[in-house]
């Protein structure tokens, strides 16, 4: 055990402040945006090389994720009333502020896209919005990561090189997961590299998290420590299913697939919960800075 | 009071705040004012930023020694051995500010032969009475300087007792009435100033406190020899020509039954090392209320009238002249009584007072002894009192000995309570604790009570008296709400309506009413107008026109004056005490800002900050000295602040034999309200126990005195009443000291911060602060709960254990020491037990004032509840076998 | 116009308004904490002129700090820390007796407000605005704007600003500016009694701070020094600096706080990275074996 | 321009302005802009004294409508030059505190609980039991010399009163023969 760093405090309280963000609100949204973002490449992909049934999910879970993750942003707000104080001034200081301004045309691109799908009317301008979706689609995925870290905790801000990974690629294994759920076999053999090659993403990233030592502790331990265990197992199970039996078997990719959504799910609620644990104890935020200043005190 | 009255000649602070500033060094003893002052002590930090050193004397480590240079832990209620040591320090190691102490105070005076020091009688002065617990003060008297000294006094005698002889008052030295002025010595006495003549009293000082060596101090405080040494090296290297030390004092060092001897030595120590009247030293008293002193110069007391006239005694004063005759005549403004008092009557009685009734002297109840707060309560127990009126002030809380102030209150016909909040006095037939253990049922309680609401300071005009003795004028900004009124409207209505009731009456009785001079000019609302009852207390001439001086006073009658010592503060017909120069526009003195009483000066015996011939001591502490050139060459006193002197009287003016009042002040008399003109070190007269301060334990101590065999204060009052059980000194059962003191997030009984929410979440529950060596004795955790038990009751508290209380280390053994804020009641946002219920009722004989300190245990956990709470301090009883009496010595 | 971080002299023109000349100086405070008397005046102050809530009657046991901490209903804070003193104690000798093993103890008490940084990451990830640079460089919450999206609550390295449960919205320490409109001073400095709280232009404010921590090493006291008074530090210097004498973690705060805004352009960088390999990954997904 | 910056959208404001990030005068809204301290709209500035404790800081007490709006302290003070403790800064929530007793309450003997009782009548009724006491317990003489006094009724407290106040209590008390007349400078 690495004996117990020496450190002061008043009195043991925290130095940050928790993230007032609201459980399930918050990790719910970070899934949503992931998944709905990565969707949008699907639902065009789909559209792309004709398959209708991958278009469709898709192009659905892009729009009903968008929608469900707005809902979830406004409802987490202290003021709901007040959300569109959101697009009141463009911050490119605030990832909230160009999320904002991502998160609005892509809800509503993905809404038209989802519309014309679903009534069959106006459907080349249906797939003109399904292509502005999916230009929004990855921005939407990663830019929840630049939302954590752009903050004073320890846990999240020292990830913020890897975190667009994580969140990337495990928005791309939700989407991929939920494709394999929802589509048969045959037309969801993208879903599925998407959702392998974006397990594979998302576990070398958030490998790369653990090891950063004290900092990144609040990942390895407790309840966070648990959940982010438990999605990377989840993620090899399916990930192995996948390879071994994803074409053939329509029940074995559903499974896949859905433990795909709930290794992701795990990812984002993991992340998320260790955030607040790195904001509680001071030990993160007065050790990792000491060894800063002993450090450029040396040169 | 007392304690500066007889010393100096007036019982107030004898500088002002800013002034601390100046100072090179600052003792703070007996205050935590940083806490309880904390914009006064504004500065002493600035003494401390231009380099002062700043000394806090103090059971605890308080926020005040957190900014102090040296903390000293001293062992609650062992003051004056730590003094005395300190003044031992000067006097063995002649570090005394020679030249000041041989022209200005009485240490040249010689003392009659049978005197005798508690060095020969083992902690009594001569002149003790056992059966009356009181002092004969006669073998305490200067010796005459002549033949004529003694024939002055018999013709003096002839000529203000109308023929018939009187003994001196046997009432020891009638301490109570002197709190503005110093007791009347005979004669000025003979003196020798090189002081070497064994009977002086710089002689009689030294043998007084020669005992009072680093060793002993070390046994009785729990000082260290070498703090004591520090702070004496700090004192003395801070003071002389050049520099001066100021001391800072509150009810650290009233509230005990040696208080006054307490204030006593501080005066003494601050003589020797030559500070008083002199800037940046003095001693500042820091009263506790907006109005302390207003309320002792005009006095809601039972032993003075305003102005600190004695309230006549039934056994000496039947008439006026009998009431004026100690004071009259004799040499220092003191002398002018009768004009004073004349001019008082006047006020009072008006029309109706003229030479021919004694200017309705007779009007006057007398006393007859203590009639204090404590001796009334015990009278209301008794059914001897049945009518109470209480006004701004929580007895239930902030008195001692709580519950016997709520079974006094449960037996009377009557209660007015008048205040902001419902306070627990109100209420204490509803929710007080002795409700809660059966004591008292609500059903059997016949008290009526009336709870009036009143009006807020900002709800009506007046004047408040702080604590340099400044008035300062409140403008009222809005109407009070409701049916809250202000106390001037309530009792100018109460006087009013009585008077009516009384119209008819033909019963003598009645008579001081109906002949009251009682019409003041209404405002619209129906209000009495303040500035005309201060322009009342201002006094006023034969037709009406105001006085601006009280050497304007006559004893004739031409002259009103409701407070001698007020008069000035409406001079020119202005309310003085409403000015508001702001402070950039004047110097530090900023004279122009309200009104200082007497004669709106700062800094009192500023005669003595120049030298015996009139120049400045030094050029760095230059503040009043005599200018031979002004007024064309008769010369004048002159300098920062008004002086506290005859303004045309050289310093090198002897007086003629046998001048009176003021004439009889001599050039280099610079304490001109004292008899002789000089301090004392030595107080022949005006403290009830004794001359000299001596160490004696408080009443409940956890040691025996190891100076004397006397173990108390011979002369303290004793109330030996079931409701105020003794713990026996010394003795195992309870252990340990406690001491109640204030937090700067409230306010004395809580009453005022209780009840806002800003100040109670600051300071939300009441707590106890242990050692950490008690906490481990005693298995106290931090945060946790306590039980602290006396005699009187048992109170619970959380704990805070802290390195900020020290176990002191007295001789061989350590004595621990329990802190405890006193704020808490049942009422409030935040409620808890009264600290004040368990300290005992043992009282300074001078004023009447408790011990605040006190012998306890304490143990882990919350107290019993209900009844099983008068059963478990009845079994400490027990164990302390407390319910048999002992002689106590 | 618009740097991220590093040292910035004119803040005020940094968020558009114009020259210094076309602004007033930038004002903060200098919180002296070796004169602190621990009263909470300023707390008191501060809730009496902003009609502040009240936030809670608890005994902390923490010495004398019952308020706990900044938050949306404490905007000044006094930290209280009881330190033993190691001056070896008089030993008696006597085991039974378990002498205490220190004798004194320092009592460090300090006025804790929100710190107005030049570089203030509440500020810049506010979405909506409401957190903005005032006229005068102090950085404010704008009630009528902010919609209680909670993110500048972990952004600020300080642990100051948070969201009032009942309201929703954030609040934290104005530096009164309603009163610097009309030039009068804050609530709490006016009210400090021994000026440990002073208020005044950033530039003096500094000058006075470094003459005051030099006088204090002069008599001795060498454990004084400054916190937040230096503009290249992590956050480009504070608006409200202080004199500490100890650590900086003792009284709670950060020793090295870096505003997190420096690695944004890393963050966007990142992001940007990541967004193009899903964008490859997308389409590789649709290269492979039809099946 | 005029219709678009009459929406005042802050962020034509910020395209358009000097604060590209919208880090400040953009994002200023319009209550911060005609921001001004409530103090300015006082209609009547009273000068005061701190009632809590005897160090007498001068008080600056603001008032509007009849209400108290602010009291913070007077810099023109030589004494406290404009600074006040936690206690004097707490004193417009002691004067406007809603826990403030506005009604004359009243406890009939032996009952459990207050009542109302207006205050006309209870100054009349608390005359009377004066006078029925002070006759009660009047008392001419004491070991045969002259008190011409009443032992049956005492009072308590002064040091939070005005000057004014304590004179005309003393002044009524002495005439009324009352002498157990205290205040807190004794305990």
């Amino acid at each position: 055990m690495v004996p117990e760093p020496e450190f002061e405090s008043y009195y043991g309280r925290p130095i940050l402040k928790q993230p007032t963000w609201k459980t399930p609100d918050v990790p719910l949204y970070l899934f949503l945006g992931g998944l709905a973002g990565c969707s949008a490449l699907l639902a065009e992909g789909a559209a792309a090389t004709g398959r209708p049934d991958l278009e469709r999910v898709a192009r659905l879970t892009a729009a009903g994720g968008a929608a469900a993750g707005t809902v979830a942003l406004v409802h987490d707000l202290g003021r709901p009333e007040r959300f569109l104080n959101m697009l009141r001034v463009f911050k490119p200081t605030s990832p909230l502020s160009v999320g904002s301004f991502i998160l609005a045309p892509f809800s509503a691109l993905s809404g038209a896209a989802a519309a014309t799908e679903v009534t069959g009317r106006f459907p080349r301008l249906g797939r003109l919005a399904g292509v502005g979706a999916a230009a929004f689609g990855p921005p939407l995925a990663t830019y929840t990561a630049a939302l954590l870290a752009n903050t004073a905790i320890p846990a999240w801000h020292e990830a913020h090189r890897e975190l667009p990974f994580v969140f990337g690629g495990s928005g791309a294994q939700a989407a991929g997961g939920l494709a394999m759920l929802l589509v048969p076999c045959d037309q969801a053999a993208p879903a599925r590299r998407m959702a392998l090659a974006g397990a594979a993403v998302e576990v070398v990233a958030a490998e790369t998290i653990l090891k950063k030592g004290l900092v990144a502790e609040p990942y390895r331990i407790g309840r966070p420590g648990r959940l982010m265990k438990v999605a990377r197992n989840a993620t090899t199970v399916a990930s192995a299913i996948t390879v071994l039996a994803g074409r053939r078997s329509r029940l074995l990719s559903a499974v896949a697939g859905a433990t795909y959504v709930g290794a992701s799910l795990a990812t984002r609620f993991g992340i998320f919960e260790a955030g607040l644990e790195s904001a509680r104890d001071p030990k993160y935020v007065v050790v990792p800075q000491r060894e800063r200043m002993r450090a450029r005190a040396a040169h | 009071m007392p304690g500066l009255g007889t010393s100096f000649g007036r019982g107030g602070a004898t500088t002002f705040l800013q002034d601390l500033s100046n100072a090179d060094c600052i003792l703070i003893e007996g205050s935590n004012m940083a806490e309880a002052h904390p914009v006064g002590f504004q500065w002493v930090m600035e003494a401390k930023r231009r380099g002062a050193t700043v000394i806090h004397v103090d059971p605890r480590f308080t926020r005040t020694s957190a900014v102090a240079d040296l903390h000293v832990p001293i062992r609650a209620g062992s003051d004056i051995a730590f003094l005395g040591g300190l003044v031992n320090q000067v006097l063995s190691n002649d570090l005394d500010f020679r030249e000041y102490v041989v022209a200005y105070t009485n240490a040249a005076n010689i003392i009659e032969d049978d005197f005798r020091d508690t060095e020969d009688l083992d902690g009594l002065f001569s002149g003790f009475d056992p059966e009356t617990g009181q002092y004969d003060p006669d073998s305490w008297s200067y010796v005459p300087d002549s033949r004529r000294d003694v024939e002055d006094e018999e013709r003096r005698d002839q000529a203000y007792s109308g023929g018939s002889s009187h003994g001196e008052s046997h009432q020891a030295a009638r301490s109570e009435s002197h709190g503005s002025g110093g007791a009347p010595v005979k004669w000025k006495g003979r003196r020798d100033e090189t002081l070497q003549d064994p009977s002086c009293v710089f002689q009689i000082l030294k043998r007084h406190f020669a005992r009072y060596t680093p060793e002993v101090v070390q046994e009785v405080c729990g000082i260290e020899p070498d703090q004591l040494r520090r702070v004496a090296e700090a004192l003395t290297s801070n003071s002389g020509r050049e520099r001066t030390s100021a001391f800072c004092y509150a009810v650290g060092w009233t509230q005990h039954s040696v208080g006054a001897q307490m204030i006593r030595t501080a005066s003494i120590l601050q003589l020797l090392l030559g500070n008083i009247g002199r800037p940046g030293g003095g001693i500042m008293a820091l009263r506790g209320h907006a109005s302390i002193q207003g309320s002792t110069d005009i006095p809601t007391l039972f032993n003075i009238l305003p102005g600190y006239l004695p309230m006549p005694n039934a056994k000496q004063h039947q008439s006026l002249d009998e009431w004026v005759r100690d004071d009259e005549g004799k040499a220092g403004f003191w002398g002018n009584i009768r004009s004073y008092a004349v001019s008082l009557l006047k006020s009072y009685w008006g029309d109706a007072a003229t030479p021919d009734n004694d200017f309705c002297f007779d009007y006057l109840p007398r006393i007859t002894g203590d009639h204090s707060t404590y001796s009334t309560v015990l009278a209301m127990i008794e059914g001897r009192c049945k009518g109470y009126f209480l006004v701004g002030e929580n007895p239930a809380v902030g008195s001692s000995n709580g519950k016997m102030q709520r079974l006094g209150m449960a037996a009377l016909d009557w209660l007015v309570v008048r205040d902001l909040q419902m306070i627990e006095s109100a209420t204490f037939w509803k929710d007080g604790p002795e409700i809660e253990t059966g004591e008292l049922v609500t059903e059997e309680i016949g008290t009526e009570v009336f709870f009036l609401p009143a009006a807020t300071h900002v709800e009506k005009a007046g004047s408040f008296t702080q604590t340099q003795r400044m008035l300062q004028w409140r403008d009222k900004a809005v109407e009070p709400p409701g049916d809250c009124r202000s106390d001037l409207q309530f009792y100018y209505e109460l006087g009013t309506r009585i008077r009516q009731k009384l119209a008819g009456s033909t019963d003598e009785m009645d008579r001081p009413l109906l002949d009251l001079a009682w019409d003041y000019p209404l405002d619209d609302g129906g209000d009495p107008d303040p500035e005309a009852v201060l322009r009342e207390i201002n006094g006023t001439g034969p037709d009406g026109e105001v006085l601006s001086a009280y050497t304007q006073l006559k004893p004739d009658g031409s002259t009103s004056c409701g407070c001698w010592i007020y008069c000035g503060v409406y001079a020119d017909d202005v309310n003085q005490a409403r000015r508001r120069k702001p402070h950039w526009e004047q110097d530090q003195v900023a004279a122009e800002w309200g009104w200082v009483w007497p004669a709106n000066r700062r800094i009192l015996y500023n005669r003595a900050s120049a030298a015996p011939d009139g120049t400045p001591w030094s050029e760095r502490k230059r503040y009043v000295w005599w200018d031979a050139e002004a007024d064309d060459g008769k010369g004048r006193w002159t300098g920062a602040d008004v002086p506290d002197f005859v303004p045309d009287r050289a310093p090198d003016f002897v007086p003629e034999e046998g001048a009176q009042g003021p004439d009889a002040i001599g050039g280099q008399d610079p304490f001109i309200m004292q008899t002789d003109g000089k301090a004392w070190l030595f107080a022949p007269l005006g403290l009830a126990d004794g001359p000299m301060p001596t160490h004696y334990e408080p009443a409940e101590s956890p040691v025996r005195n190891p100076l004397y065999g006397q173990q108390n204060n011979p002369t303290r009052k004793r109330m030996e009443v079931p409701q105020n059980p003794l713990n026996p000194s010394w003795s195992d059962v309870f252990p340990y000291v406690f001491t109640t003191y204030r937090l700067t997030e409230h306010h004395t009984a809580g009453g005022m911060s209780r009840t806002l929410p800003y100040l109670a979440e600051l300071q939300p529950e009441p707590f106890c602060e242990v050692s950490p060596r008690l906490a481990a004795e005693r298995g106290l955790e931090n945060g946790g709960w306590a039980t602290i038990v006396t005699g009187r009751t048992a109170i619970e508290a959380r704990v805070l254990v802290t390195r900020r209380l020290r176990s002191l280390r007295l001789g061989d053994r350590f004595v621990e020491q329990v802190g405890l804020p006193y704020h808490w009641g049942p009422n409030g946002i935040t409620t808890g037990d009264s600290a004040n219920d368990l300290v005992n009722l043992t009282l300074d004989p001078n004023v009447y004032i408790q011990d605040k300190v006190g012998t306890c245990d304490i143990r882990p956990g919350r107290r019993p509840r209900g009844s099983a709470l008068t059963e478990y301090v009845a079994e400490y009883r027990r164990r302390a076998a407390m319910d048999v009496q002992r002689e106590e010595t | 116009m618009g740097s991220l971080w590093g040292r910035l002299d004119d803040v005020q023109g940094d968020a558009g308004y114009g020259s210094p000349s076309e602004h007033p100086p930038r004002m903060g405070f200098f919180t002296d904490t070796s004169v602190c008397i621990g009263c909470k005046a300023c707390e008191v102050a501060c809730k009496e002129w902003n009609s502040v809530p009240e936030d809670g009657y608890l005994l902390t046991g923490m010495s004398y700090d019952n308020t706990q901490e900044l938050g949306a209903s404490t905007w000044r804070h006094v930290a209280f820390v009881e330190k033993p003193l190691d001056v070896p104690a008089v030993d008696l000798g006597m085991p039974a007796m378990g002498a205490p093993d220190t004798e004194g103890v320092t009592w460090l008490m300090s006025s804790d407000v929100c710190k107005h940084c030049t570089h203030a990451a509440c500020l810049d990830v506010c979405p909506t605005g409401a957190l903005f640079r005032t006229e005068f460089g102090t950085v404010v919450v704008q009630p009528d704007v902010c919609n209680g999206c909670g993110y500048c609550v972990p952004a600020c390295p300080y642990g100051v600003i948070d969201l009032r449960k009942d309201d929703g919205r954030a609040f934290k320490c104005t530096l009164c500016y309603d009163r610097l409109k009309e030039g009068q001073t804050p609530a709490c400095a006016q009210a400090c009694p021994t000026e440990s709280i002073q208020f005044g232009e950033l530039t003096e404010l500094r000058e006075r701070a470094a003459r005051r921590v030099e006088e204090l090493h002069d008599r001795g006291v060498d454990v004084a020094r400054l916190y937040g008074a230096d503009p290249d530090d992590g956050v480009g210097g504070d608006g409200a600096f202080f004199l500490l004498l100890d650590e900086p973690e003792v009284y709670g705060l950060p020793p090295d706080p870096i505003v997190t805004t420096r690695d944004l352009g890393s963050m966007w960088r990142h992001v940007g990275a990541a967004a193009a390999t899903l964008v490859g990954l997308g389409v590789a997904s649709f290269l492979g074996r039809r099946r | 321009m005029g219709l678009v910056e009459f929406l005042g959208w802050p962020l034509v404001r910020q395209v358009t302005g000097r604060d590209r990030l919208g880090r400040g005068h953009a994002a200023m809204s319009r209550r911060s802009e005609t921001l001004e301290p409530r103090t300015v709209q006082a209609d009547r500035v009273v000068d005061s004294v701190c009632p809590f404790c005897a160090v007498g800081c001068a008080q600056k007490v603001f008032v509007k409508d009849g209400e108290v709006t602010q009291i913070e302290g007077s810099p023109a003070s030589p004494i406290s030059r404009g600074r006040l403790c936690p206690k004097g800064s707490a004193s417009k929530q002691l004067v406007t505190s809603p826990t403030r007793v506005t009604k004359v309450r009243y406890r009939r003997p032996f009952a459990t609980e207050w009542e109302d009782l207006d205050l006309d009548t209870a100054v009349d009724m608390i005359a009377d039991r004066v006078i029925k006491t002070r006759k009660e317990f009047w008392e001419w003489e004491a070991d045969s010399r002259r008190t011409r006094r009443t032992l049956g009724i005492a009072s308590l407290g002064g040091a939070t009163l005005d000057n004014e106040e304590n004179y005309l209590m003393k002044k009524l008390y002495t005439a009324m023969g009352a002498i157990q007349i205290e205040n807190q400078a004794r305990i």
